[in-house]
């Protein structure tokens, strides 16, 4: 008798545990799936400020999206095109200008924490002013969507065919941080290319190869 | 008149009259008592020679296969010499326990169980060269097709080395569920002779509860039957679908339509020289004898005079065809296979292969034991060669004579070979020691039927 | 004994036969001998194969067969009337053989091989070989019957173990010589087991019905068992799936290499209505005698027989596909031209069979091992 | 339900042979036999029906042929088509050796498992042998008692007539008690195991999306190269993607010889002259504008781009007669080299498209009123 609730306890547990499994099982990764990768950067840019709320083109900052194999991490001085005058949130400026107006002084220059590393990558001191004694030095981003070495992708043939960046990068104008949306397979790769074989790209026929030797070569 | 000339004419299947409980006796005789001192050296030097091979193996896989001998030109060399080696070894465990049952030779029962034991272990041998081949073996799993996160992609079917994944892996399956159907009996035997303890209980595991019941002994009989049908042709596809790695390319030497039969040939000569060593070894250190009689060696030798001419009929054939063909890189492919940079190897495949098997026309050399393991051995050495002088002969000299080459074992690929016979025989050794190496229960059934009649009662 | 049927039809049927194949020559030499080459070399197989299959039972040592051995022997006697077609064929006309008539073409060693002076020579050879054999055999076999010398058997196992390996040698090169020149640049190293596959299973079928008519008929009834019929049976089916497997590794290995100058053989067959009749090759030699013979009753009843019908059909059939493509150019067709020739090699081989098995007694009483295969219970 | 068995042992094949075949005449229920090997003719005598388990391994066989068949069919000519050294997609002769294989695995395996769940044999399955040694040289014939009338006697005599060495009667108990619980306990130790198995694998489910998944021997997959932006561990200075030297000129490039002045600028609109302008290439330039332009002189060039409206210094309009006025070359050298507040687009641009957006500036300037 004890055996048999023992039994039926175990059993319960088990149908639940496999139930709880089953509905995870999305999150099951295989080794070498990426996907849902989330790193810390060393700055904590926000492609939702830059790209949802800016409407800023995802090509401004990577243009070699189109013209190179890579679309590449932006070059420090692309941000330094809007961040020569933008060092703070607008609210911390207002604030700061507000301040100094009632105390009467030249409101200071207000460098928010996130944008200071950017100027000090820049070898920029506190006004700003580059010094021969602090050269710039790169900003190591860490990579969140990385192909395996065996796998020769062009971000080229991509751009020109009209695929959207989000096809295969997900919705970063949503994302504080980036994040990996697609696994980045072979077969999710192939079965895009299938797709775009049988619907073609935004009303355009085009011919997306299956062969091994597109990108393994 | 002639009804009793049959009693004179056919010599016993077993030697000594036994009763049936004596042939329970005498096959577990060896399971039963300690192992000697031939059996410990046999395993300790086996089990060295497995080491060394393992060594090797971690240092290829660790360093990567570029310690191997092979060249851009001589792509495959030793390690498919290998393989196609030891599968060929392990066609005549088969042959033996399925078409022979067949063809209902009785004398099979004596042999049959270390054979399909033979079978097994040299197909483990053989499977170590493809993997490590492959480069990375522990993708190994890759050869076989399973929903995968590339697409899925599928493996293609068109590819001879898919054949031989599948022809392989079902080759030992199946080999493998031969060999322990027919063993079940025998387990059973066992379970009841040991005394209560470890060594009883898993034997007991392993009979799955087997009694000999009449009911069980109808289907097992069917399904035995059922399973040497399918043995049959599988053997032969495996060894043809090994032939096919070579003959579907379109290089001379190895494009040949009849690379099938003739492989099919070779790998049972090899197989049969094989058992022939085995048997003439352990039936000296296991006392068998009586069981394995001069009787059985002498149709073994036939069979390896008769697959012994088929092999060289194919060498002929190849020679005659290039000859016939009119075709410069077929005629130049087969002259520099016999008068090339390794045309020792090559007259050393014909004459262990086809010139000293002929002695084995004469009676008097069939029953010298010591003569025929000679010349078992050397039927092994020159089917060695003979998968060495197709694969590296027509590698070495391609249509290109720029990428002309040579090819030299490094010590790493002798000692993986080395190793894989250290493995061979240490399971072979083993499997003496825990598993009957005769059929007790059809070398029963064998004997019963044989004195039935050989008394010349009619059913 | 009624294994012949009555001798005003056998007459009628070869004056038919004989005045089909003198219009052929006629209206149609091209199409009539082809079939001639055909039939021949059928014919001559069926002798061959009996031959092979009384030497491989005495090499192995089998004895179940021993009291049907009769049949196969009788058998033999076919063999010089294949080879007396065939001779007709080289003699008047050998231009079926494109070498023949270009012989500039062939130069080196394929010059010489395919000489007409050696190539007569070799068949002569060959043809003397089996006959030479042939008759050793059967006499040593017949010698039996009147004496139970043991020395005897000695001598007809030793002549059956030279046979076997004569014979391994003999037919691969006449197979090449007489087959496969027909189209003489392209080649296939297996075509001689090829041949041998189609030979024997053939020779099995024949051997079968005979069995069967016999054993019914009455003269070998009692002596023909279950048994031996299911064992027939299996050889049959076995050499059926044999036939396919060599039949399947030449088309596999060509078709995947697909090299010019080989494929072009296939090429040839797999063209127009050309491509049914490959694929009936197929039906006939292996899928229908495998289904019909795959249950172990079916080796004991009708089905027997028929697989047996469908095998030499097909064995027809192979031949006609091996011949007939190399020799007339254009798609398939087959009327009274090729119906003649084989119909007159099923007469010879009527008649032949009928006087040679009269000629000794039906079984080998002096065999030792008879009563073994009297009594043979598988 | 129990019943009673006469169990007779002999010793040999032949004895137990006659004494079957002579039971089934007088009419007894043989329960079963129990010989060292297969008896021939013993399943004959027992009456016993021909097994079933050909048909087994004929379905078995034909099923896994047939699959592989539609799999090799289906992988190489639905789901994947590949070329593979021009061989069609259907290949059916290269598809015959992995179809034979495959059918021959599920041939023997389906039959093998048939015989044992037919015959109920099972690993660590024990059976108590009625009598001794019957797996080594004795031959058991059981014969089951239907009636009171057939006295053992009966049956002992037959026994006897043909050679027995032994009779003993057995009483059947049919299943044997105990076996539930010891069932259910084997049940319960399988299902704590499963239990464990699945909450150990929710667990390993739990994963930090901030550190990359594990590979499992990644080798070749990623590059023992230093990535694009690290330091650079060679030089120990900069980045790995060094400065190039001064005056270095890119690939494809023709170097202006401006300096980013309003005196050059006004010397590049008299130097330079935009080239011919396509409808493709305008179309091209207003794409460009949109990705580069828009985000501060906004869609129509008025200056009230996004970012202006977050305090961004507004630019002046591109619609203002200052602007209007400028010469072709002279917006060119502004996208080069930068002017005022605005950046140089150099790097983000090249020559080939900054005329093209020049292009489009001109078509917004004609097409809209200051």
């Amino acid at each position: 008798m004890n055996q048999r609730i023992t039994a039926i306890v175990l059993a319960t547990a088990v149908v639940l545990a496999t139930a709880v499994l089953a509905a995870r099982s999305g999150v099951v990764h295989l080794p070498s799936n990426q996907q849902d990768y989330e790193p810390e950067q060393p700055i904590a840019f926000s492609h939702r400020l830059h790209v949802g709320d800016l409407r800023m083109a995802c090509l401004y900052c990577h243009p070699n999206a189109e013209r190179s194999r890579v679309a590449g991490v932006p070059a420090t001085a692309i941000c330094m095109n809007c961040h020569r005058f933008v060092t703070a949130p607008l609210g911390a400026v207002r604030d700061e200008e507000q301040r100094a107006a009632k105390a009467g002084q030249t409101p200071r220059l207000v460098v928010s924490s996130e944008l200071r590393k950017l100027f000090d990558a820049m070898g920029l001191d506190e006004r700003l002013q580059s010094s021969p004694g602090t050269p710039p030095r790169p900003i190591v981003w860490t990579r969140v969507h990385n192909l395996p070495d065996y796998v020769a992708f062009d971000h080229r043939p991509h751009v020109a065919a009209g695929v959207t960046c989000q096809t295969c990068h997900g919705p970063v104008e949503t994302m504080e941080r980036v994040r990996q949306t697609s696994d980045l397979s072979m077969g999710w790769c192939v079965n895009c290319h299938r797709a775009a074989n049988r619907t073609g790209i935004g009303g355009r026929a085009v011919r997306a190869s299956i062969d091994c030797s597109t990108c393994h070569y | 008149m002639a009804e009793a000339m049959p009693t004179r004419m056919r010599l016993p299947l077993i030697d000594g009259d036994k009763s049936l409980a004596q042939v329970t006796r005498d096959v577990c005789a060896p399971l039963d008592r300690r192992a000697g001192f031939p059996w410990w050296a046999a395993f300790l030097l086996s089990f060295s020679a497995l080491g060394v091979g393992l060594v090797a193996i971690g240092y290829q896989m660790v360093t990567g296969v570029g310690v191997w001998g092979e060249n851009n030109s001589v792509g495959w060399a030793f390690d498919i010499t290998n393989f196609v080696f030891w599968i060929g070894i392990g066609h005549a465990g088969t042959l033996i326990s399925a078409i022979l049952f067949l063809l209902r030779q009785r004398w099979r029962t004596s042999v049959n169980r270390a054979a399909e034991a033979m079978t097994l272990f040299a197909v483990m041998c053989a499977g170590i060269f493809p993997i490590i081949h492959v480069g990375r073996p522990w993708v190994a799993y890759w050869l076989l097709p399973y929903p995968n996160f590339r697409g899925s992609l599928w493996i293609n079917f068109r590819s001879p080395l898919a054949w031989d994944a599948f022809a392989i892996s079902t080759y030992f399956v199946i080999s493998a569920t031969f060999w322990y159907v027919g063993l079940i009996p025998d387990l059973a035997t066992i379970r009841d002779r040991l005394a209560p303890g470890l060594r009883q209980r898993i034997v007991s595991f392993f009979s799955l509860g087997w009694d000999g019941s009449g009911r069980t002994w109808h289907r097992y009989e069917l399904v035995y039957l059922l399973l040497a049908g399918l043995g049959t042709p599988l053997v032969l596809s495996v060894h043809t679908i090994v032939s096919w790695d070579f003959a579907t390319s379109v290089l001379p030497g190895w494009h040949a339509t009849i690379f099938p039969p003739y492989f099919v040939a070779g790998a049972i000569f090899s197989g049969m020289a094989m058992v022939l060593t085995l048997m003439i070894i352990s039936r000296a250190v296991l006392d068998l004898r009586d069981y394995i009689t001069s009787r059985h060696i002498d149709v073994m030798c036939k069979l390896v005079i008769a697959t012994s001419g088929m092999v060289g009929l194919a060498y002929i054939t190849e020679f005659f065809t290039a000859a016939y063909s009119g075709n410069t890189y077929e005629q130049f492919a087969f002259l520099n296979r016999a008068f090339g940079p390794f045309a020792w190897a090559y007259w050393t495949m014909v004459s262990c292969n086809v010139l000293i098997p002929q002695v084995l026309w004469f009676r008097a050399v069939r029953r010298r034991v010591s003569a025929v393991l000679v010349v078992a051995l050397l039927v092994n050495v020159g089917m060695w060669f003979e998968r060495f002088v197709i694969i590296v002969t027509s590698l070495h000299r391609g249509f290109l004579p720029a990428s002309w080459t040579g090819y030299a074992p490094t010590i790493v690929e002798v000692a993986t070979l080395v190793g894989s016979f250290g493995l061979f025989f240490t399971a072979f050794l083993l499997f003496c020691r825990f598993i009957p190496v005769i059929a007790m229960a059809e070398v029963k059934g064998a004997m019963a039927a044989d004195r039935h009649e050989r008394s010349g009662v009619s059913a | 004994m009624r294994i012949l049927p009555p001798g005003r039809w056998t007459a009628a049927t070869a004056c038919a036969a004989v005045t089909g194949i003198a219009a052929g020559l006629v209206w149609s030499p091209d199409r009539t001998w082809a079939a001639m080459l055909m039939a021949s070399y059928g014919l001559l197989g069926l002798g061959l194969g009996g031959l092979f299959f009384i030497a491989l039972n005495d090499a192995c040592g089998a004895t179940w067969a021993v009291a049907l051995r009769r049949i196969p022997e009788a058998m033999v006697s076919v063999l010089p009337f294949g080879a007396a077609g065939l001779a007709l064929v080289f003699a008047i006309h050998p231009s079926i053989y494109p070498w023949m008539a270009h012989a500039e073409h062939f130069t080196g060693f394929k010059g010489f091989w395919l000489s007409p002076g050696f190539f007569l020579g070799r068949a002569a050879v060959y043809v003397s070989l089996w006959l030479l054999f042939a008759t050793g055999i059967i006499r040593a076999s017949r010698a039996q019957d009147r004496s139970d010398h043991p020395s005897l058997a000695t001598r007809r196992t030793a002549l059956s173990v030279s046979f076997v390996v004569v014979f391994a040698f003999s037919f691969w090169l006449a197979s090449f010589d007489w087959i496969m020149s027909l189209e003489p640049h392209w080649y296939s190293t297996i075509f001689g087991i090829y041949n041998f596959a189609g030979l024997f299973t053939s020779t099995l079928a024949v051997v079968i019905l005979l069995v069967l008519r016999l054993g019914a008929s009455g003269v070998l009834r009692g002596v023909v068992r279950a048994e031996h019929l299911h064992d027939l049976g299996k050889l049959l089916f076995a050499f059926s799936v044999f036939w396919m497997y060599i039949w399947f590794s030449q088309y596999m290995l060509i078709w995947y290499s697909n090299l010019p100058e080989e494929a072009v053989y296939f090429v040839r067959r797999q063209t127009g209505w050309w491509r049914s009749l490959f694929y009936l090759n197929v039906l006939l030699n292996w899928a229908v005698p495998f289904a019909l013979l795959l249950p172990k009753t079916a080796k004991l009843d009708r089905r027997l027989a028929w697989a047996a019908v469908v095998v030499l059909a097909g064995r027809v059939l192979d031949l006609y596909l091996m011949v007939r493509p190399a020799v007339v150019s254009g798609g398939p067709s087959f009327g009274v031209w090729e119906a003649a020739p084989f119909l007159l090699a099923g007469v010879v081989f009527v008649v032949v069979f009928a006087r040679a098995f009269r000629r000794a007694s039906p079984v080998p009483l002096g065999d030792p091992w008879l009563a073994e295969s009297r009594s043979y219970h598988g | 339900m129990s019943r009673s068995l006469v169990v007779g042992s002999f010793e040999n094949g032949e004895d137990i042979l006659s004494a079957a075949r002579a039971a089934r005449v007088a009419g007894l229920t043989i329960v079963d036999t129990y010989t060292p090997y297969a008896v021939h003719g013993l399943d004959t005598a027992m009456g016993l029906a021909p097994s079933r388990l050909s048909w087994v391994c004929l379905v078995a066989g034909l099923t896994g042929a047939i699959l592989k068949l539609w799999f090799e069919w289906w992988t190489a000519v639905v789901d994947w088509p590949v070329n593979v050294g021009g061989k069609p997609d259907n290949s059916l002769p290269a598809f015959v050796p992995i179809t034979f294989e495959v059918m021959v695995l599920f041939a023997g395996l389906a039959t093998v498992g048939a015989l044992f769940a037919v015959a109920r044999l099972w690993p660590g399955r024990r059976r108590p042998a009625l009598v001794p040694r019957t797996t080594d040289d004795r031959f058991a014939l059981v014969i089951e008692q239907t009636s009171a009338e057939e006295t053992t006697a009966r049956v002992r005599a037959l026994f006897e007539e043909h050679r027995a060495v032994a009779v003993t009667e057995h009483v059947d108990e049919g299943r044997t008690c105990g076996r539930g619980q010891t069932a259910m306990k084997a049940l319960n130790v399988v299902l704590a195991l499963a239990l464990l198995a699945a909450i150990g694998a929710n667990a390993a489910l739990d994963r930090d999306p901030a550190v990359p998944a594990r590979d499992y021997l990644p080798e070749m997959a990623y590059s023992l190269a230093a990535e694009s932006y690290a330091a650079d561990p060679a030089f120990g200075s900069g980045g790995v993607l060094q400065v190039p030297p001064d005056g270095t000129i890119a690939r494809g490039a023709s170097p202006l010889h401006y300096l980013a002045t309003p005196a050059d600028a006004l010397r590049a609109g008299l130097e330079l002259s935009a080239p011919p302008i396509d409808q493709q290439a305008l179309r091209r330039g207003a794409t460009l504008f949109q990705t580069f332009c828009a985000i501060c002189h906004g869609d129509t060039g008025v200056g009230n781009g996004p970012v202006v409206a977050r305090g961004f210094p507004p630019p002046v309009s591109l619609l203002a007669p200052h602007a209007r006025d400028m010469k072709d070359g002279q917006i060119f050298h502004v996208l080069t080299y930068g002017q005022l507040n605005m950046p140089p687009y150099a790097s983000q641009i090249d020559a080939v498209d900054r005329w093209r957006i020049v292009a489009y500036v001109r078509q917004l300037q004609g097409s809209q009123q200051p």
